[in-house]
């Protein structure tokens, strides 16, 4: 008997029967190598930091890193919220305004020539040169720092929105044209759905840039975060603690980019199937 | 691992060009007024003079030369003090051997219009300065000697570019910041400047710094290598315009009148009484004191500190007294 | 039959059409001029690739025209689209693959604004008319090109429109589904009075459901024949044996494979 | 007559007719609003800067910037090259890393689970904070800052290519393994020529990064390229200086960025069509 | 009529198939045993949505059976495959948008890594053979519906498999290029010896073609009847007009419209 699988290995073709075996056990087994991996690599890291073939002012092993986190775990806990509250807010901002420049790009040509350049430029400077500029603006504080990350954020959630348009079927487009769908319609009922992979797989990257921004922000100007707290750590050489606000910093990175990725798993899933169906189904 | 490639590299081993001694030295900073003395000795062939072949990098922060002297992958660093003092708690041995500022060149600048003129008018006003830097801590530490407790200051980290324009535009009511990046700003006769020198906070800030290791095995080369730039520090203040032309020669992007500016802005943190007394260079072990003092007011230090490990005058006093020696104006 | 105003209903008055390509500007459609009759059935055929899909699709306003005049109920295609009087059936189902089937069909209903309950309502009584009730759930990978095409004709069918245009509708319909396909589609147009114009390469279709055939000849097209199919209404299956119908078949047969 | 255009605004159905009339003098109009709005914005500034709004050393008027950039253009010109040239190099080095992770992960969904969080990881951790260790592993230098840019610009391009990958008509892909194409030429002649339109996107968002990249890995320690000359011009508060740095900067950007969007339109452009084409043809 | 070896090319034992879906497991295939002689042309027919489509499917290792085995001149499916000992023509054209129509009839001998000069020969025969030879240079999007499927089936042919699976292949063809291509498809049978598998909706098309039509019954489907046509080879247009073609295509008629 063949193995239908093997159409498209990475992608099966019909795992409709086999998908109740998958769940549990076999989503368990594909995890295994991961933590096996990253196990390993703790271990390794911990016996180069027990052995000195790293000095842990470079690079501390996890143990001293978990230690510092216990000692610092108020700090890490307060400057996480700040952090994590940043970043939030910057990529809903980030992510709304490069869906909106998108639709400016996608349905006007002049405002293309427009916002292409200005957004190239915006995204390519150094924001520490124009962490004044920011000041000015928007003033000393979070908001000068959700505006980095807005900033830093936007760029792909735009160009993926703009592939995504781009790339509808242009016969789904006509069938809308020839029942008169407004052009609100179409967005709503074709364009939108239809480009959600390259939506997400925009605010996946946008996600994480945002955790950069929000830390660059707070390098330019904060009262407090993750970002501030690493820099306060620095200058005292605690590298452990330097490593402890990374720790969190990932954390939360992680968790956002991964809910992201959840939220268009969850949105985009079955289409995902669809898009795994058979030919003449 | 990279790093223990670089750290089995026997310090004080490799040999230049032309039989010289290699000496690998990583700058607090980019090129600037900190530098200049290195680049007036190399100028003048003080280096070469001792037999030493000097390759320098730029850096980005004292705290990152401290890494990077004591993982054995540059043999010296620039950097500040309190780096020094840090990383000792931190159980990084590293010694300083040349004192480069004498003071902490740091000031709190507020616009004259403000009506903010001394100390005590800061109480409940916004400070705007680099938190992670040296010069906080010495704002920290002049506040507190004017009896003023952090809590009555709202201080907010901008970065050294972001300071200004933040004073200017009132987002911040003072500016925390390194006295010599006021001498290009524009800005300079509409602000008041109070320094924390002149609020009695007299505390060593850029040093010269290697380990104990290279130290004990090499000494000679890091005698010569003290003394030449000594000579280049004392060269440098004879004559800033000179040396800050050839300087501007030797790295990309160094405005020579610029540079002689800020140095000359700087110098009177490197040249003060004790140096009248002890020579340019030398440690001043009262200065050193105050500052472990404070830090460990200001709750910096985590450990116990001997300053008799932090910095050592072995070598600078093997300078002669003549190259080191240059009176206050 | 019922025949509607007795105008003409959709009216091309020396349409043409020329594609700009690569190699060149390539002519497809030469000088059109014909004249439906407002509730007829008109049935399109030609050699493949002549260029029936680009008259339709001119006609559905999917396409301009490089000359000539169109105009469906006295309106040009555009104000004709608006105004909601013609559905449009494509010759692939252009199906939207996140929606269920239910939802494909009242794709148009949601356009136009109709009421949840309305929208359900009139959907379930659509897919019964194409035999796919049980399937109003199913999600478009999951239904056989065959059950696709039927959802995309329920669709067309889903606003009622006056005219139906249709290019090779049933191209991927078994016989016996196509055949019931046919009648239904000859039912609504009785019923309701649409005229059809009908894209198809059957010459047994095109004789059985017509009033008139429209014969195009090979590209760049033009009309050919527009033959009349007297055949009584309604059409049943058994016509097939009809004198009349085999005449026609045959003669219609003729002028496409002229050589044979 | 109708307008075919009406079928879908942004994305004419069937430009072929109209097409020898639209390049040149259409294609001079559609950047005309462009032109008018970037000139009306330095006119602004201009203004602003000339009648004091905003003070020079905090944004430096267009004529102060460009009398600054005539007296540096030397060593503007020179940093240029040096930055160009880890800009080009880090982001050859990140999409080429970018791409073979995304194959991994593609192809495995063991490596997809190791892979990921790691680079998630990566890319939210803040560069500076690594400097040690970036200069430990990869030396004081260039090498060190095109580290930094290639994991910078990775990202991008990774997500997109795992999605280009994922998107690929599934027809195709039975029709290739119906002639038993093995993986190698289903890559070739599947996947890849069809993942391009993606592929682009990430390319584009990964070059607008390693811009970034490369100015951030100076930060760290460099002894040429505008972020140096940024940071000298900012320790003496240059401010002009540092606005010419800028715009070196952002002209190098756009040059590599539209440079890659040229490529990517050459291409796809033929797809671009295609995607467009009628329906029954 | 030439014969293969006279042994079974494709043999189905039991093959049965049951999907799984949201509203639980659904049998579409029930158990299908049926042997088709070496170089013997085999029309499937059957309501729509029956399971035709998934039948060959298995037969051509795009699917795995639920149960039962499937042999192809001895080998598994995948086996077969892989000495590409069958090619297969899907419902829907499925070419490659950036490669030209010429690039898509060679795709399979790219896979197979014939020579540049080969791969254009062998491809301008067969768009010859399509009637495509004008438009090897086309992209596929400036080719119609029809075309499209011709060039498909020049792919499929590229190769020159023993056995071609052909699923509705000619569905999106008018009648004319259909019968063309029948013919035409008659000739490669007779020529080179294939087995052909060959779905269809068409029941005159099934009879005036195949050796056996394959009867299939509704969802879930089993073989209803396997049906041996006896009219002689080679067939031509006029064995429409045969007695045993209008028995044998009345009696199918019958089979797939019971309460007709
Ligand atoms: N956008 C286009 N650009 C260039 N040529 C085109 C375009 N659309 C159609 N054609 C050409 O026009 C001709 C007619 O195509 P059309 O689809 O109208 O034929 P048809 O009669 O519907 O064919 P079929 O019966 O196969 O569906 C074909 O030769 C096709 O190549
Ligand atoms: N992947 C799948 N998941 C669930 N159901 C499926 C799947 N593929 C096919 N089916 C169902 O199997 C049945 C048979 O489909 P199939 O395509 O084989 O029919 P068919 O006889 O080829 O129809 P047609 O003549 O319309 O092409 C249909 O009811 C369809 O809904
Ligand atoms: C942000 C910032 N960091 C460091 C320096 C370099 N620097 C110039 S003077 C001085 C104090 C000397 O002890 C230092 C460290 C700077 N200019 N700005
Ligand atoms: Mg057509
Ligand atoms: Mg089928």
């Amino acid at each position: 008997m063949t193995d239908a699988t093997s159409v498209d290995s990475p992608r099966t073709t019909t795992v409709a029967v086999e998908k109740p075996a998958r769940n549990g056990l076999r989503k368990a087994l594909t995890s295994l190598p991961a933590i096996i991996f990253y196990g390993a690599l703790l271990v390794l890291w911990e016996l180069a930091s027990q052995f000195g073939w790293v000095r842990s002012f470079i690079l501390p092993g996890p143990s001293l890193i978990a230690q510092s986190i216990a000692l610092n775990w108020d700090s890490l806990w307060s400057n996480t919220l700040v952090t994590a509250r940043e970043i939030l807010i910057g990529f809903l901002v980030g992510s709304l305004l490069g869906f909106i420049l998108a639709l400016g790009i996608f349905y006007s040509k002049p405002l293309r020539t427009i916002i292409y350049p200005g957004v190239v430029f915006l995204q390519t400077v150094p924001k520490v040169a124009l962490a004044p500029l920011f000041l000015i603006w928007f003033g000393v504080g979070e908001s000068s720092i959700v505006a980095i990350t807005a900033l830093i954020c936007l760029f792909p959630i735009l160009v993926n929105t703009v592939v995504g348009f781009e790339g509808v079927d242009v016969n789904l487009l006509e069938l809308m044209h020839s029942v008169s769908a407004n052009g609100w319609q179409k967005f709503r009922m074709i364009y939108l759905p239809a480009s959600l992979p390259e939506i997400f797989a925009g605010l996946e990257v946008g996600m994480s840039l945002a955790v950069v921004g929000a830390i660059v922000g707070e390098f330019i100007g904060a009262r407090a975060g993750l970002g501030y707290q690493i820099l306060m750590a620095n200058s005292r050489i605690d590298t452990a603690e330097v490593f402890a606000a990374i720790v969190f910093i990932s954390a939360v990175g992680m968790l956002f980019y991964f809910g992201v990725r959840l939220l268009g798993r969850l949105l985009v899933g079955t289409r995902a199937n669809t898009r795994t169906a058979r030919e003449s189904a | 691992l990279g790093g223990c490639a670089a750290s089995s590299d026997e310090p004080g081993g490799s040999e230049g060009e032309g039989g010289l001694d290699l000496v690998t030295l990583r700058h607090s900073w980019v090129p600037d007024q900190i530098t200049l003395p290195y680049a007036a000795a190399k100028a003048l062939g003080f280096y070469e003079e001792e037999g030493i072949q000097l390759v320098d990098q730029p850096g980005n922060g004292g705290a990152t030369s401290v890494q990077l002297v004591a993982n054995g992958e540059v043999m010296f660093g620039t950097g500040e003090a309190s780096h020094v003092i840090s990383a000792q708690t931190k159980g990084i041995e590293l010694v300083s051997v040349m004192q480069q500022y004498q003071e902490q060149p740091n000031a709190v600048i507020t616009m004259k219009d403000s009506g903010i003129e001394d100390w005590d008018d800061l109480r409940g006003k916004s400070i705007g300065g680099a938190v992670a830097s040296s010069g906080h801590l010495a704002t920290l530490a002049a506040l507190q000697l004017k009896g003023i407790d952090e809590s009555e200051i709202d201080f907010v980290n901008l970065s050294p570019g972001a300071q200004f324009a933040a004073l200017s535009e009132g987002q911040v009511d003072a500016a925390g910041t390194f006295l010599g990046n006021l001498a290009a700003l524009d800005l300079k006769d509409e602000v008041n400047i109070l320094t924390v020198a002149d609020a009695g906070y007299i505390a060593p800030s850029t040093s010269l710094f290697t380990t104990p290791e290279l130290i004990e095995k090499n000494p000679d080369l890091v005698e010569r290598f003290v003394r030449a730039t000594v000579k280049g520090l004392r060269a440098a203040l004879e004559d800033p315009k000179g040396t800050s032309e050839a300087m501007a020669g030797m790295y990309a992007n160094v405005n020579a009148e610029s540079l002689q500016a800020t140095f000359e802005m700087d110098s009177r943190f490197l040249v003060n009484d004790f140096t009248d007394e002890n020579g340019l260079g030398m440690h001043n072990a009262d200065a050193w004191e105050q500052q472990v003092e404070m830090l460990t007011e200001l709750g910096e230090l985590t450990g116990d500190v001997d300053l008799s490990k932090a910095f050592t005058n072995d070598f600078v006093e093997k300078t002669d007294k003549a190259d080191r020696s240059f009176p206050q104006k | 039959m019922t025949t509607g105003s007795g105008g003409a209903a959709v009216s091309l008055r020396d349409v043409s059409k020329t594609f700009q390509t690569a190699s060149g500007p390539m002519q497809v459609v030469d000088s059109v001029s014909v004249d439906i009759e407002a509730g007829s059935f008109v049935s399109v055929i030609g050699p493949s690739g002549c260029g029936k899909t680009t008259v339709v699709r001119m006609v559905g306003d999917l396409l301009a025209p490089s000359g000539g005049d169109i105009l469906i109920d006295g309106l040009p295609p555009s104000a004709a689209r608006a105004a909601r009087q013609f559905g449009f059936v494509f010759q692939r189902p252009t199906l939207v693959e996140w929606r269920s089937v239910l939802r494909n069909v009242t794709l148009p209903l949601d356009v136009l604004g109709w009421s949840r309950k309305d929208k359900e309502n009139r959907g379930r009584e659509l897919l019964e008319l194409v035999g796919l009730e049980d399937f109003a759930d199913h999600r478009p990978d999951q239904i056989s090109g065959g059950m696709q095409q039927r959802v995309a004709i329920a669709r067309a069918l889903s606003y009622d429109p006056g005219v139906l245009i249709m290019d090779e509708p049933f191209g991927a319909l078994d016989l016996i589904t196509r055949d019931r396909m046919g009648f239904e589609l000859l039912r609504i147009h009785a019923e309701a009075g649409k005229t059809i114009l009908f894209v198809t390469h059957s010459i047994d279709e095109a004789v059985l459901l017509s009033d008139r055939v429209l014969v195009m000849g090979p590209r760049p097209t033009a009309v050919q024949k527009f033959e009349q199919v007297d055949l009584p209404r309604p059409r049943v299956p058994d016509h097939r044996d009809d004198p009349t119908f085999i005449g026609l078949a045959h003669e219609l047969r003729e002028m496409l494979e002229p050589h044979d």
